[in-house]
């Protein structure tokens, strides 16, 4: 039996992420005023490695028993602090984090109740902290392999990694060919490279690599299992027979994105003109070199950009990152086919900052595309041709502009299907409606949910280098579980004091994964260590609570609960 | 097949002893678990092998002193076991059969023998009876002919009793199962001139076994349910005017008022046939607070009740066996400070158990509403 | 005028300066009015001389800005706070002084007497709303008291009684809803209006409003918080009593006069009030298509891309810095190029804009402009 | 007491993966609620003893939530089902026995639902505050 405990607090400033809100100094002030707590700090950046040097000292200088570290979410750095915990020199469950910016200070904005909240929330932690028990970890083995969903240039480069480092690899395509959008370009920016160049000798590679499974037409529908042990059901929109099932370590998810429809901008005209027409159609043009318009070469081709872009009226509020170079590009292809026709492109802010991005941008004006600084408002027909109106903002100056071709820079946006995966997975969405990664900074590739990672556009808008980029990050992260051979699994499982047990197989009812058993002989229950998920369904339904749930214990519960009502 | 025990000379009691010998002696069972008079005259359950000890054999006797079920769980649970056969009363066998779905008792190689009951006084109601004015046996078994159950002037059945509207028995063979708790043995009292004969239903083999084997009509079928209608409707009655009361007084008071005079012994808990812990979560090392938590809890409110959560004791107890309850009513027979606990959970009960459409003791097959689920249910809840 | 405060007030510093409100100005065109531009002045001068800007008065609170602006900015509420500076310094011109004190005495902008206000129903059987019914009936200034305008309300009337709706209207105790007096910079007097406003609709206990101008409908539906009180314009009402087959169409409009033969060619002209800023679109061309020998065709400039009449925001009663060019006169000539007879509107300023303009053009012969609700009544 | 003035107390209960996800991303996108929730994290809502939601009620807490995953979407198959009747079990003993059972919510949030997260504790924080405050607050005799 140990004698009482002795715990060090940990107040996280996070930069300004919650000493803005919250008031940290006062937080650690009262924490060290809390039963057992022999130390309590702040510091700007706990997670730092001075942050987490200042745990290590602490546990060896203070002989600390016990670490609370109030932060942000364990999802972010509950192994971060365990980690320092470890090194410190106890077991690392005997840390606790609590979370005071996901739940402080990033959703309110009164100062003095968000530090009163703080303060509870850190005091229930440390009432939790002092009944903790060491734990072992625990770990399983991985099945080789992965799943990559989406057949355009993010998922082919991630397939060809995993399946390089000599992994077997399921892509599941939906439609009936892989490509995706790339396949339908014509050339592609800053090189001027022809797409088919690019994309064929890619999916070539990926139909005849020995360790890339190719599922064209098909979906997944259904997921089971976690990190290193996944189990897909796919679809098969052509195929009538048994659908398989995939069973992989990890997933990387690479759908893409779907193409603004320039008919939510009416005051456009899309749709109804056929003079007015998106960057993608100009694309088609562009390949088959035909530009004409009614028969005849337009002399006055107009690009907007900014389609469906960085627009409130519909819900984009992002950026697309692509539109402004591939409107250089292609303005600067018109101006090579039609060298009499006057091309302008109406933008509002030029964002070429990819490399290579502002030279092109200099050589596309240089060739003579003029750029004229204002968003077209509306456009409407005169005598045949297009009128595109708006305001000359660097002239100050409304102005109506004739043109016989115009080109909408449409943006991207989340696929369709993004709600149906979000679910299918639980991955959380961005405010934009794409995917969203586990950390905007550190973690751009993983998710929330272990062991699936997301690649290329699902995630947010991106060219074609920063897709292959994040794809390749994909794949790397994707394969750490496959190479390892095991994944950690949770370590704190249920628990039976025999001596409270009654044997009335209650537990044994409730829990999905066959880990409590009624032993024959004595008739009390026994848990399986290997099958138990720690999700604690046996401890609710048990009324003596024989079974408990390591880390979640009704001492440490009821501790924390009481603490709260301080 | 049903059939008729004889009693001759108007002795009924020494009719079901002899029933019960047989049992013994014709070696369908080991031993019967029945109750038993002490040679101090006391009414308890035992475990007999001794046919000639049934001499002392009382299942008739209207005392309930405890819920039978409660002992039937560890002669019965686990293996090796003898052949048991267990006189009980429909409450008990309610309870038994909730014990059975908690894995706290088995119906294996057993022979239940329920018995309509014609109501039951507490202990100490019983002895002050057996000591003043003695118990008129006579006029207590000629009341199941009748349906007219009345406690013996001046004293008063449990409380439980007076609104118990299930206190018949069904045979699991008959078929007829009159809504009654199911054995496979039942002693019909009611409807019967039990002066003259038990009306008994059992299975053939075992009748056979017995050497009962004269078919006998007994009462008929339709004059036993006229008087269990009639006992279940007067009984009816008074539970539902129970009811309404103790919901405005849980209504007014609330719980923590009903309950405000507990001294915290914990014999509800500890009477109770379906409470099973081994150790009370109450009594558990969860609920071991140190001394600095109670002045906490004490300088939160000003004042703070000792022992310290009372209420959570009785809220916790009705979440774990108010859907069990059978209303046996043992608690409120065992409870020093006299509250109505019985009355409480049969209220709180009823109200509860209608929301999952369970009845208690009803179905062995049935499982307990709270380890199992059905996707489709309640698709509302959760979502607002 | 400092510029900071209010600035941050109406969250200009989102703008960034993409140029689509100034660009689809329906009057930046032909005036000096640059709307994109003095949001610009605003975030980056300290003061603002207003004296200068006598374009402010320009505005016809279409809000066609509002609608194009990419950020949520709201430039047109920019004009409307620039207009109080002016109004609350009284440099104002004189005609808006004029309506704006006839509201403030009589209830309407006209200078009509009050107790006038009901005259347009004489003959006309209408229950009073104070005693009680489902839909308050709010005819609106122009409907009440103008001569021409004033055939709407009737019709509407005969239509409701035709449906069997339990409708009655607020008689003389109607007053100016404020949308034009909101407009038109005068917070504290629209304040006022829709404070005894609300509390007279609210004591109808009617749980639906039913208005026969946009304008109207606008305020009431954005402006006042009526809790527990559906708003809608007259247009919304119709389509859905002829959805409902509550009303039955039983011949062609009658027009007098006319002498062609078959279909009537109609085109419909978006008010700005009911299209750009609330998105009814479908209503009024529904109940066109509904009526029996009419065809709908469409001008180019439709829905989202309508042109507005120059009538709102408080141009009733200024004429503006350019009066030479009116809108007006462009959207009947786009009008007659559909080779439509008639233009339909669903607003009473546009009405009697786009009526003179027919005059002013010398169109009489080619184009007629109808309320709607006219065609509605002679094909009844 | 002037309602305006009291600050219900709320505990909640979350799910590890749906809810206690969602309130982390309710903070990520920034979205406002009130600062009433106290939240404490557990692995699924059908670990949720009904003795952890009736200790603070008779402490005085104003509101209890339970947030698990929707249904179907449970990460231990079925836990919230289970959570369900549980919960419906309790809140049913908690009226019969005279208590307010509209102190306990449950309600299903998933990771992905920051607004749906934000949005119920500011409805259950209003809800509480016309409500007023839980008499066990006061009541030492429980």
């Amino acid at each position: 039996m140990e004698s009482q405990p002795r715990i060090g607090v940990y107040v996280c400033h996070c930069g300004t992420n919650i000493a803005a809100m919250v008031d940290v100094e006062q937080v650690a002030e009262f924490a060290a005023t809390l039963p057992h707590v022999v130390v309590a700090r702040d510091y700007l950046y706990m997670c730092s490695d001075p942050g987490q040097t200042l745990i290590k000292q602490d546990i060896q200088e203070q002989q600390l028993t016990r670490v609370v570290v109030a932060a942000c979410s364990p999802s972010m750095h509950e192994p971060t602090f365990r980690g320092a915990t470890r090194e410190g020199g106890i077991n690392p469950y005997f840390m606790q984090m609590i979370n005071i910016r996901e739940q402080c200070s990033w959703v309110h904005t009164d100062r003095e109740k968000a530090t009163q909240k703080a303060k509870a929330l850190v005091a229930s932690a440390v009432a939790k902290a002092a009944l903790l028990e060491p734990l072992e970890d625990r770990e399983v083995g991985v099945t080789p392999g992965a799943v990559v969903i989406g057949g355009g240039v993010a998922g082919m480069i991630a397939a060809l990694d995993v399946a390089d480092a000599g992994f077997p690899v399921y892509l599941v395509e939906k439609s009936d060919h892989l490509g995706g959008h790339v396949a339908d370009l014509n050339r592609v920016f800053p090189t001027l490279e022809s797409a088919k160049e690019l994309i064929e000798p890619l999916i070539k590679r990926v139909q005849t690599h020995p360790h890339v499974t190719v599922l064209l037409n098909s979906q997944v529908t259904g997921l089971e299992g976690y990190v290193g042990n996944f189990e897909l059901q796919v679809t098969n929109s052509k195929s009538e027979g048994p659908n398989p099932k995939l069973s992989v370590g990890s997933i990387i998810i690479a759908t893409g994105y779907d193409i603004f429809d320039p008919r939510r901008k009416p005051e456009l005209g899309y749709g109804q003109y056929p003079n007015v027409i998106t960057s993608l159609e100009m694309e088609h043009r562009l390949a088959t070199g035909d530009l004409t318009v009614d028969g005849r070469s337009p002399q006055n081709v107009a690009f907007i950009q900014c389609v469906g872009s960085r627009d409130a009226q519909v819900g984009n509020l992002y950026c697309s990152r692509v539109c402004c170079m591939y409107t250089a590009k292609q303005s600067r292809l018109v101006r090579e086919l039609l060298p009499q026709a006057r091309v302008t492109v109406f933008f509002i802010d030029v964002r070429v900052f990819g490399k290579g991005g502002e030279e092109f941008y200099d050589e596309t004006r240089a060739k003579r595309v003029r750029y004229r600084r204002g968003s077209v408002s509306e456009i409407y027909q005169r005598d045949g041709r297009v009128v595109l109106v708006g305001e000359d903002t660097l002239l100050s100056r409304p102005i109506e502009f004739e043109a016989d071709l115009v080109v909408l820079a449409v943006g991207m946006e989340p696929r369709a299907d993004t709600a149906t995966l979000s679910t299918l997975f639980k991955l959380p969405r961005s405010a934009d409606g794409f995917f969203m990664e586990s950390h905007p900074k550190l973690r751009p590739v993983d998710t929330v949910v272990d062991g699936v990672f997301l690649a290329g556009c699902c995630q947010g808008p991106k060219d074609i280098p920063d897709t292959v980029a994040q794809a390749k990050a994909a794949a790397s992260s994707a394969l750490i579980p496959l190479i390892l051979g095991t994944v950690p699994v949770e370590s704190a499982t249920a628990v039976v004091d025999a001596d409270l047990c009654a044997g009335c197989g209650m537990c044994v009812d409730v829990c999905p994964f066959g880990a409590p058993a009624l032993d024959p002989l004595w008739g009390v229950s026994r848990v399986n260590a290997v099958l138990c998920k720690g999700c604690g369904a046996c401890a609710a339904a048990c009324p003596s609570k024989a079974i408990q749930m390591q880390r979640f214990t009704p001492e440490q519960i009821m501790a924390q609960v009481d603490a709260l009502m301080e | 097949m049903k059939t008729v025990i004889p009693v001759e000379n108007g002795d009924t009691l020494v009719a079901v002893r002899g029933f019960l010998k047989r049992l013994l002696e014709a070696g369908v069972v080991d031993a019967v678990l029945v109750p038993m008079e002490t040679p101090a005259g006391a009414v308890t359950p035992a475990l007999v092998s001794d046919s000639r000890l049934l001499d002392a054999a009382n299942p008739l006797a209207p005392v309930m002193g405890l819920n039978a079920a409660r002992v039937v769980g560890p002669v019965s649970i686990r293996e090796p076991r003898g052949k048991i056969a267990a006189v009980l009363r429909p409450c008990e066998l309610r309870a038994l059969v909730e014990l059975v779905k908690l894995k706290q008792a088995s119906l294996d190689d057993m022979v239940t023998i329920g018995v309509d009951c014609l109501g039951t006084y507490d202990v100490p109601v019983y002895e002050v009876m057996r000591a003043d004015d003695g118990v008129d046996v006579a006029a207590y078994l000629a009341s199941a002919q009748s349906g007219e159950l009345a406690p013996q002037d001046g004293y008063a059945f449990r409380d439980a009793c007076q609104m118990c509207e299930k206190p018949h028995v069904s045979a699991l063979s008959s078929g007829e199962r009159l809504g009654g708790v199911e054995a496979v043995v039942t002693l019909e009292l009611f409807g019967a001139d039990l002066s003259a004969g038990i009306p008994v239903t059992l299975p053939d083999e075992l009748a056979e076994k017995l050497g009962l084997t004269d078919p006998s009509p007994g009462p008929s079928p339709a004059r036993r349910r006229e008087i269990i209608e009639k006992v279940i409707a007067a009984r009816t009655q008074v539970r539902d005017a129970r009811f309404a009361e103790m919901d405005r007084r849980l209504e007014q008071e609330g719980i923590e008022g009903v309950f405000a005079a507990c001294v915290r012994c914990h014999n509800c808990m500890t009477v109770c046939p379906i409470c099973y812990c081994k150790t009370c979560l109450f009594k558990s090392p969860t609920f071991d607070h140190e001394p600095l938590q109670y002045m906490n809890w004490a300088h939160r409110k000003g004042a703070y009740r000792l022992p310290a959560d009372t209420m959570l004791f009785h809220l916790t107890r009705l979440n774990h066996i108010v859907l069990s309850c059978v209303g046996c009513g043992m608690c409120t027979s065992a409870c020093p400070a006299e509250l109505p606990v019985g009355r409480v959970f049969r209220t709180i009960g009823q109200q509860v158990q209608a929301v999952f459409d369970y009845v208690p003791g009803g179905n062995v097959e049935e499982p307990l509403p709270l380890i199992t689920f059905r996707e489709d249910e309640w698709m509302e809840v959760g979502e607002e | 005028m400092k510029t900071e405060s209010m600035a941050e007030q109406l969250e200009l510093f989102g703008c960034i300066q993409c140029g689509k409100c100034t660009g689809g100005c329906p009057v930046a065109r032909k005036t000096e009015l640059n709307i994109r531009s003095l949001i610009y002045d605003m975030l980056v001068e300290p003061e603002m001389d207003l004296k200068a800007h006598p374009e402010l008065w320009d505005c016809t609170a279409c809000f066609t800005c509002v609608e194009r602006c990419p950020k949520d900015v709201r430039p047109a509420e920019l004009i409307i706070k620039l207009r109080g500076q002016l109004v609350e310094s009284g440099r104002i011109p004189e005609t808006i002084g004029t309506a704006l004190n006839s509201i403030f005495r009589q209830g309407n902008p006209s200078g009509m007497a009050r107790e006038d206000r009901a005259a347009w129903a004489n003959g006309i059987p209408v229950k009073a709303a104070q005693e009680g019914c489902e839909i308050l009936y709010f005819v609106g200034c122009i409907p009440c008291y103008d001569p021409r305008v004033q055939v709407v309300p009737r019709a509407l009337v005969r239509a409701f009684t035709a449906a069997g709706l339990d409708f009655g209207t607020l008689g003389t105790e109607e007053s100016c809803c404020g949308n034009e007096v909101r407009c038109m910079g005068e917070e504290g007097l629209f304040e006022m209006l829709v404070e005894d406003g609300s509390e007279l609709i609210h004591s109808v206990g009617a749980n639906r409003l039913v208005t026969t101008s946009p304008h109207c409908f606008n305020t009431f539906k954005n402006e006042y918080g009526l809790d527990g009180v559906e708003v809608l314009h007259y247009t919304q009402l119709i389509a859905e009593l002829i959805e409902q087959g509550r009303l039955d169409f039983s011949h062609p409009p009658n027009l007098p006069g006319r002498e062609a033969e078959g279909k009537i060619i109609v085109t419909y002209h978006d008010p700005c009030f009911l299209g750009k800023q609330n998105h009814i679109f479908d209503e009024p061309r529904a109940i066109l298509k509904a009526i029996p020998g009419v065809k709908l065709v469409e001008m180019d400039r439709n829905r989202e891309r309508s042109l507005c009449c120059e009538g709102g925001g408080g141009r009733m009663w200024v004429e503006g810095t350019n009066v030479e060019e009116r809108l007006a006169s462009q959207r009947v000539h786009q009008a007659v190029e559909t080779g439509a007879e008639i233009l339909a509107v669903a607003c009473p300023f546009c009405l009697l804009t786009l009526e003179d303009a027919v005059k002013v053009q010398g169109l009489d012969d080619r184009l007629r402009v109808m309320d709607i609700m006219e065609l509605v009544d002679l094909a009844l | 007491m002037n309602n305006n003035a009291f600050e219900p107390k709320i505990v909640a209960f979350l799910c590890n993966w749906c809810a206690y996800t969602g309130a982390d991303l309710a903070g990520t996108s920034r979205i406002q609620y009130p600062p009433n929730v106290r939240i404490i994290r557990v692995m699924c809502s059908g670990s949720v003893d009904p003795t952890y939601v009736l200790k603070p009620l008779l402490d005085g807490v104003d509101g209890v939530l339970i947030g698990g995953c929707h249904p179907g979407d449970c990460h231990y198959q079925s836990g919230n089902y289970k959570a369900r009747r549980r919960i419906i079990a309790l809140k049913q003993i908690l009226k019969s026995a005279g208590f307010d059972d509209d102190r306990v919510w449950l309600r299903w949030i998933s990771a992905s639902e920051g607004g749906r997260f934000a949005e119920t504790v500011t409805k259950m924080t209003e809800f509480l505050k016309e409500k007023g405050p839980n008499p066990m607050r006061r009541e030492w005799a429980v």
